[in-house]
């Protein structure tokens, strides 16, 4: 008895030291496992998140299990969620790839949980099936576009570029400095996709209904000028020979030390980036800014944006409660904070009270205007589309480095993407 | 013809009971031939793991329709037969090197036998950072003697025989093991008088080693020419497949349409590695045994 | 004796070359394990500048909650009971179909050289231990060694056991032995040479695996060693310190197999492989 | 103790006969030898016996018991093995105890039975050691020791001298038949190499092609042969055989002459012989013997001589080959030629479908 009265001070006296909407939540007690994908960030912020959580409630128990990332990750989420062992709540996708794991069948639904009333409908969107929402996000908005390394722009003079000419020329003076332009990282395949992904918001301003004919088999990347656009750009600055020397075998960490240091002066990245170069070279986190892939025009220059990953519960948990209670912690302001303080701020958050420290790097105060007010932006097409063929990174590496050319690959592309169209039933394929 | 047990009228307990199949009978066939046989039906199938829609042979058919694919089989043929060419030769030029009067023999075979035993993944990640084109121990070795080297395993002309070679490293201590068993195996008389008929050296090689060792060499080619077309462990840690699909094998493809969730596409493919085994490797053994027979 | 002066250069000459080919890589491995975090990122062959070693080796054996300890405990556990029954099953399925020939027999060959050739059905087997109750086991890993590896064993010990004279069998019959002591008290203990293979080959495979643990094993709990490798491996993917540690510190176990069982490998070989 | 009675027994490997109906009865405690070329089924027959070969048909009595389907260890045999089968991961103290051991005879009794079987067969000294470090007449030893320590009523042995060199041959022989009188136990022996028969049985057991061809004591098979088989195959050097045709047939001989032969007037059964039937004459090597007017002619075509006898080479007229032995020391050159007298009431007479025609005994 009088322990239990004990951790109920316990637990008081700090719910009285954080100021939470949640703080009237009662105690929790039980035991939750927990599926992350093994980015460092992941793990960092889920550590976090546990601690504090199970500092307030002592009587629970929550246990990290950690997963590989990409495909792989992409692999036993499903197959655990088939065979019914998945864990409590896990760490995963929104957009197409939460729609592959037949969510209405797997996942708890949390429609009416008071948390959601917080969340930004743009998000629910993406974690909503057969009318229910299933998702928190747990990290904030992305933008898909390019890092630059300032001091480089600084030295030599360049502006930040609107259009891809001036893109183009940027690197071709910063190539006659004997500087590398543009850093590609095709050790890791995932990082070669962004030219092509990022270019999405161009693609959009030149066919305003691409995603919708794309999933009806109307539009394909190899036939539609706008859209092919990626891949020729890819293999233009590949051709011109403004990447790094080490393009093929250098990793994502590499790619963001040589765009902080200034190894190298671009880098087409996701803007979740700036939380590892806030982690591994914080000396240099000032150095690093960030624009959007440019298109043809500088009329139409708008942010790709990617929208977080997002925490369900499976349905197969034995706690749905404490689960859910997990997870709503997770989604409040108190949740972000706890985010901003073990990994940084690294975009906008999705939840309503969430708030930026008002020092945030450079490249994320960069990206914020995108955000706000008259700023232009377009979700992925992995947003607004279902169809997302899993041989993109491969085909990218092949033109990022001049073995197949765009057109080759943008038609490669189109043929992947049918077999995930017809995986996954649509009509029209 | 010689011991088979007749019907015979009173029946003894055979001295070799068929019972002693049944515990190693039970875990094969319900953990391996049941799924295999389950995989068969699945081939059929458009399988999402929660359901599965009967689709006739289209998942073969958009099979052969991948772009990547036929270079996927050309790669695994390719792979398997760099690979289990370099062990025999390096292997029993490294076993007669160690059946020889050599000094340090104990350390020589020990240091080439023992990569066998080390983690693939570990060997992978460690020869991918070896091989890395600028920062890699080999090329910096090279650049240091003047020599440019070349992008290992990003150069999408080499990359397949860069990881083939990294397997030659790995696996040619169990080649040269199993030669120095089939050397040492070979009676001396068999030598003394091929030199008494004036035998050179050489001739020694190709008259009396090369054809008493056959049994080593059809040992090392079947297990390593096997081991080459089912090869996925190394080119995952290594390569993925990549650059590109320069270095994809049927394996590392069928690992990606399963990766994708083309669960159905993925056992079919699975099929289609069983028989590409199968008329490579059958009619080979079938080869190097009828030859030994001869003997 | 006295040694050829060409024995001597050629000798010195391999230990040349094998050092370069084999040993250099190992001790890359090493000296990355001994450096920092600033040093290993270079990624050169060069003398640590200081020593690391044990920073590194409780910096990977501490993360995640000590999952290498978990790892190791699973590792074992797997490897040893799956070794054992692979022995047992492998060696009584040799031993009876290398002495009776039965029609069946063409079945059986059959049906081992199709597990040497036929790559697993992952999805199916899952489904299948789970009706099982055996997913993401233990033992339901261990049966799914056993049952992947049964093939190799087995020809290895029917090679071996056509070598021994049927003779033996029948004078322990005639001694008054039932089947289960022929097999267990004369022929079994006989097959040392080639259950040494079997240990050797088998063990480190089975430690060694990636992929089947990958799929059947998920779970914290669960870990196997290689498993952690490839688990730290995005997450030391900056520290090369760390990463080399891993792959050191999984390096120990074959090594301590290799240590014991060096000589008996080629005597293993001779009986098992090659009289095939 | 025990005898054997087979009946009629039977084997076939699928369609393949290989014993065809075999009777015989075997009395408690005596030495029986079967002997025959190999693939005779000698061995076959033994392992039915032993239990290592089921049997297709008829029936095997052991000791009055039905054995067909009873397991070895219930037959109360033991077995010694051409190559002795001796387990090499144990010692000889363990090899010669296994069965024991098994039996689960308790540790006391069983060291001093094979204490005791090993003072029998003079190992004492052998027994710790492993069987890769004895010699083949050790390994032999040890092998029968493994047999005796049991007790058993039927001594079974196959080919159990084959492995050994001559002289050692020679000394196991006799070590064995010591063995069968000490112990006398019923035992049966199979062999291809007629002197050991000869010198071990007291009942031989003729076989060829699975078929019984003659059974009796040795001294019985040398001198009444009843075919044939079995008068080619017991002596040493053989019989020699040749073709000749009946000139006369008497009350109680018959008299054959070809170009070979001059006439002799055979002791046989006479009846069912007619005037100008081919017969097959037999005289063994030992029963020629030189003389001027001897029945026999030929040239010489090799003479080995051995001191105390003379091997002589001999091709008759038609080109067949003979053997003579000579008595004594006899200096003959290769080519010339010789004649030599047969005595007519050692030479036997064959029909035509193989059968001995062999003289009542008086």
């Amino acid at each position: 008895m009088t322990k239990t009265k004990l951790f109920a001070l316990m637990g008081a006296s700090t719910l009285g030291l954080m100021i939470s909407a949640n703080a009237v939540s009662a105690q929790q007690s039980g035991y939750l496992s927990f599926l992350i994908d093994n980015g460092p960030q992941s793990v960092a912020v889920a550590e976090a998140w546990v601690a504090a959580y199970t500092e307030k409630n002592p009587d629970v128990t929550i246990d990290i299990e950690v997963r590989p990332g990409g495909g792989e990750g992409d692999n036993i989420v499903k197959t655990r969620l088939a065979t019914g062992a998945m864990a409590d709540v896990f760490f995963y996708n929104s957009g197409s790839l939460f729609q592959a794991i037949n969510p209405t069948q797997n996942l708890l639904p949390v429609t009416n949980e008071p948390w959601q009333e917080g969340v930004q409908e743009s998000f629910k969107s993406v974690v909503s099936a057969g009318g229910e929402v299933y998702g928190t996000p747990f990290a904030p908005a992305m933008g898909g576009g390019i890092f630059y390394n300032r001091g480089i722009y600084e030295e030599l003079g360049l502006e930040i570029p609107t259009t891809w000419e001036e893109f183009m020329a940027n690197n071709e003076k910063i190539k006659a400095a004997g500087k590398t332009a543009v850093i590609q990282t095709y050790g890791e395949t995932w990082t070669s996709q962004l030219f092509v992904l990022a270019d999405f918001y161009n693609v959009l301003a030149a066919e305003p209904d691409f995603a919708e004919k794309f999933t009806a088999n109307e539009a394909k990347f190899a036939t539609s000028p706008a859209a092919l656009r990626g891949f020729e750009k890819l293999q233009e600055v590949y051709e011109a020979g403004y990447l790094n020397a080490d393009f093929g075998a250098a990793t994502y960490p590499d790619g963001l030390r040589m765009v902080a240091t200034g190894e190298g002066a671009h880098y087409p990245m996701l803007t979740f980036g700036i939380g590892a170069i806030a982690e591994t070279l914080p000396d240099n986190l000032d150095d690093v800014g960030f624009f959007a892939q440019p298109g043809d025009s500088a009329d139409s220059n708008g942010l790709t944006t990617w929208m977080p990953d997002s925490v369900y519960i499976a349905k197969s948990t034995s706690s749905p409660d404490l689960a859910k209670d997990f997870v709503g912690f997770i989604g409040s302001p108190e949740g972000c904070d706890i985010r901003n303080e073990a990994v940084g701020a690294t975009g906008p958050y999705m939840i309503a009270g969430c708030e930026l420290p008002s020092d945030v790097p450079p490249a994320v105060s960069d990206m914020l205007p995108y955000f706000q007010e008259g700023g232009n932006n377009a979700p992925a097409l992995e947003f607004l589309s279902p169809v997302k063929g899993p041989a993109l990174e491969q085909i990218t590496v092949e033109v990022g480095s001049g073995i197949r050319s765009a057109a080759d690959g943008a038609a490669l592309y189109d043929e992947d993407v049918r077999k995930q169209a017809q995986q996954l039933g649509l009509a029209g394929w | 013809m010689t011991a088979v047990a007749a019907p015979a009228l009173p029946k003894r307990r055979s001295l070799y009971p068929g019972w002693f199949y049944a515990p190693a009978a039970a875990v094969y066939s319900v953990l391996f031939l049941a799924p295999t046989l389950a995989s068969l039906y699945f081939s059929l199938t458009r399988w999402t793991l929660f359901d599965a829609t009967f689709i006739g042979f289209d998942n073969f058919a958009q099979f052969f329709r991948e772009p990547f694919l036929v270079q996927g089989l050309v790669n695994t043929v390719i792979y398997a037969v760099v690979t289990s060419g370099l062990k025999v030769v390096v292997g029993m030029l490294l076993a007669l090197m160690l059946t020889s009067e050599i000094i340090a023999r104990g350390y020589l075979r020990s240091v080439i036998f023992f990569p066998v035993l080390v983690s693939t993944v570990g060997v992978g990640i460690t020869f991918t950072v070896l091989m890395h084109p600028t920062q890699g121990m080999i090329n910096q070795t090279l650049a240091f003697l003047g020599m440019a080297g070349p992008g290992w395993l990003v150069d999408p002309r080499l990359a397949l025989f860069s990881v083939a070679l990294v397997d030659v490293w790995k696996g040619v201590g169990l080649a040269t093991v199993i030669y120095i068993a089939g050397l040492v195996a070979i009676p001396r008389d068999y030598y003394e008088a091929a030199r008494i008929d004036g035998a050179t050296k050489l001739q020694n090689f190709f008259y009396v080693t090369l054809p008493l060792s056959r049994p080593a060499t059809a040992t090392v080619i079947t297990l390593s020419f096997i081991g080459g077309l089912r090869t996925f462990d190394l080119i995952w840690a290594m390569t993925k497949g990549g650059p590109g699909f320069a270095s994809d094998t049927i394996a590392s493809v069928i690992y990606k349409q399963y990766q994708a969730g083309f669960y159905g596409l993925s056992t079919a493919g699975n099929v289609v590695l069983f028989i590409l085994i199968a008329v490579l490797v059958v009619p080979l053994t079938m080869f190097l045994n009828r030859k030994q027979g001869h003997e | 004796m006295k040694r050829s002066r060409a024995s001597i250069i050629g000798g010195s000459a391999a230990i040349a070359a094998t050092f370069v080919v084999f040993v250099i890589p190992f001790l890359f491995i090493i000296l990355m394990a001994f450096k920092d975090r600033q040093q290993s990122a270079l990624r050169d062959f060069s003398w640590p500048t200081g020593f690391h070693l044990w920073d590194n080796v409780f910096e990977v054996v501490r993360t995640r909650n000590w999952m290498m300890i978990t790892a190791f405990v699973n590792s074992s556990i797997i490897t040893v009971a799956s070794v054992t029954l692979l022995i047992v099953f492998a060696a009584m399925v040799g031993f009876v179909l290398a002495r009776r020939k039965t029609r069946f027999n063409g079945l059986i060959e059959f049906l081992i050289l199709a597990g040497l050739m036929i790559p697993p059905a992952v999805v199916p087997t899952i489904w299948l231990l789970q009706g099982l109750k055996l997913f993401g086991t233990l033992h339901g890993m261990i049966l799914i060694q056993v049952a992947y590896n049964l093939p190799f064993s087995i020809i290895l010990y029917r090679a071996f056991i056509a070598t021994i004279p049927r003779e033996l069998d029948e004078a322990a019959v005639i001694d008054g032995a039932r089947p289960f002591d022929v097999f267990f008290r004369v022929v079994l203990p006989l097959l040392w040479p080639v259950t040494v293979t079997n240990i050797v080959v088998q063990s480190v495979g089975i430690f060694n695996d990636f992929t089947n643990p990958l799929y059947y094993l998920p779970g914290n709990q669960n870990a196997t060693v290689q498993l952690t490798l490839y688990n730290f491996q995005s997450q030391f993917s900056t520290a090369y310190n760390l990463l080399f540690t891993n792959i050191l510190l999984i390096t120990i176990p074959p090594l301590i197999v290799f240590m014991f069982f060096n000589r008996q490998i080629v005597a293993g070989m001779t009986a098992g492989a090659v009289k095939g | 103790m025990a005898g054997l009675e087979l009946k009629n027994i039977q084997k076939s490997y699928g369609s393949v006969e290989v014993i065809k109906g075999v009777s015989l009865s075997i009395d408690d405690g005596e030495f029986v030898v079967f002997v025959g070329p190999s693939g005779c089924g000698k061995s076959t027959l033994l392992r039915m016996i032993a239990g290592l070969e089921d049997i297709t048909g008829g029936e095997l009595f052991i000791g009055n018991k039905l054995c067909n389907a009873v397991e070895p260890r219930d037959r109360s045999i033991a077995m010694v093995f051409q190559s002795y089968a001796l387990y090499p991961h144990m010692t000889v103290y363990d090899n010669v105890g296994f069965g024991l051991k098994l039996a689960r005879t308790p540790k006391d009794v069983r060291d001093q039975k094979i204490r005791n079987a090993a003072k029998i067969l003079k190992m004492e000294h052998l027994l710790d050691r492993k069987p890769g470090q004895l010699s083949g007449g050790q390994r032999q030893r040890v092998a029968i020791g493994r047999a005796i320590v049991r007790q058993p009523e039927v001594f079974l042995f196959d080919e159990p001298l084959s492995n050994l060199d001559a002289a050692l041959r020679v000394d196991m022989r006799m070590e064995i038949s010591k063995l069968h009188q000490t112990l006398s136990a019923t035992m049966i022996y199979v062999t291809h190499d007629q002197v050991e028969a000869m010198t071990l049985a007291d009942k031989i057991v003729v076989l060829d092609g699975g078929v019984v061809q003659q059974v009796g004591s040795p001294i019985d098979l040398y001198q009444r042969p009843t075919n044939l088989f079995v008068a080619g195959f017991i002596g040493s050097p053989k019989m020699n055989f040749v073709e000749v045709v009946v000139e006369a047939v008497n009350e109680d001989n018959i008299m054959v002459g070809s170009k070979d032969v001059a006439r002799l007037g055979v002791p046989a059964t006479v009846a069912g012989v007619k005037v100008g039937d081919t017969l097959t004459l037999g005289i063994r090597p030992h029963d020629l013997s030189p003389a001027t007017n001897g029945a026999v002619v030929g040239r010489v075509s090799l003479v080995e001589r051995l001191g105390n006898e003379t091997i002589v080479n001999i091709e008759l007229a038609s080109g067949i080959p003979w053997l003579a032995v000579l008595d004594g020391d006899q200096a003959l050159r290769v080519g010339e030629s010789i004649a030599l007298a047969a005595d007519p009431a050692k030479a036997i007479l064959f029909d035509r479908t193989g059968q001995a025609l062999l003289a009542p005994i008086a």
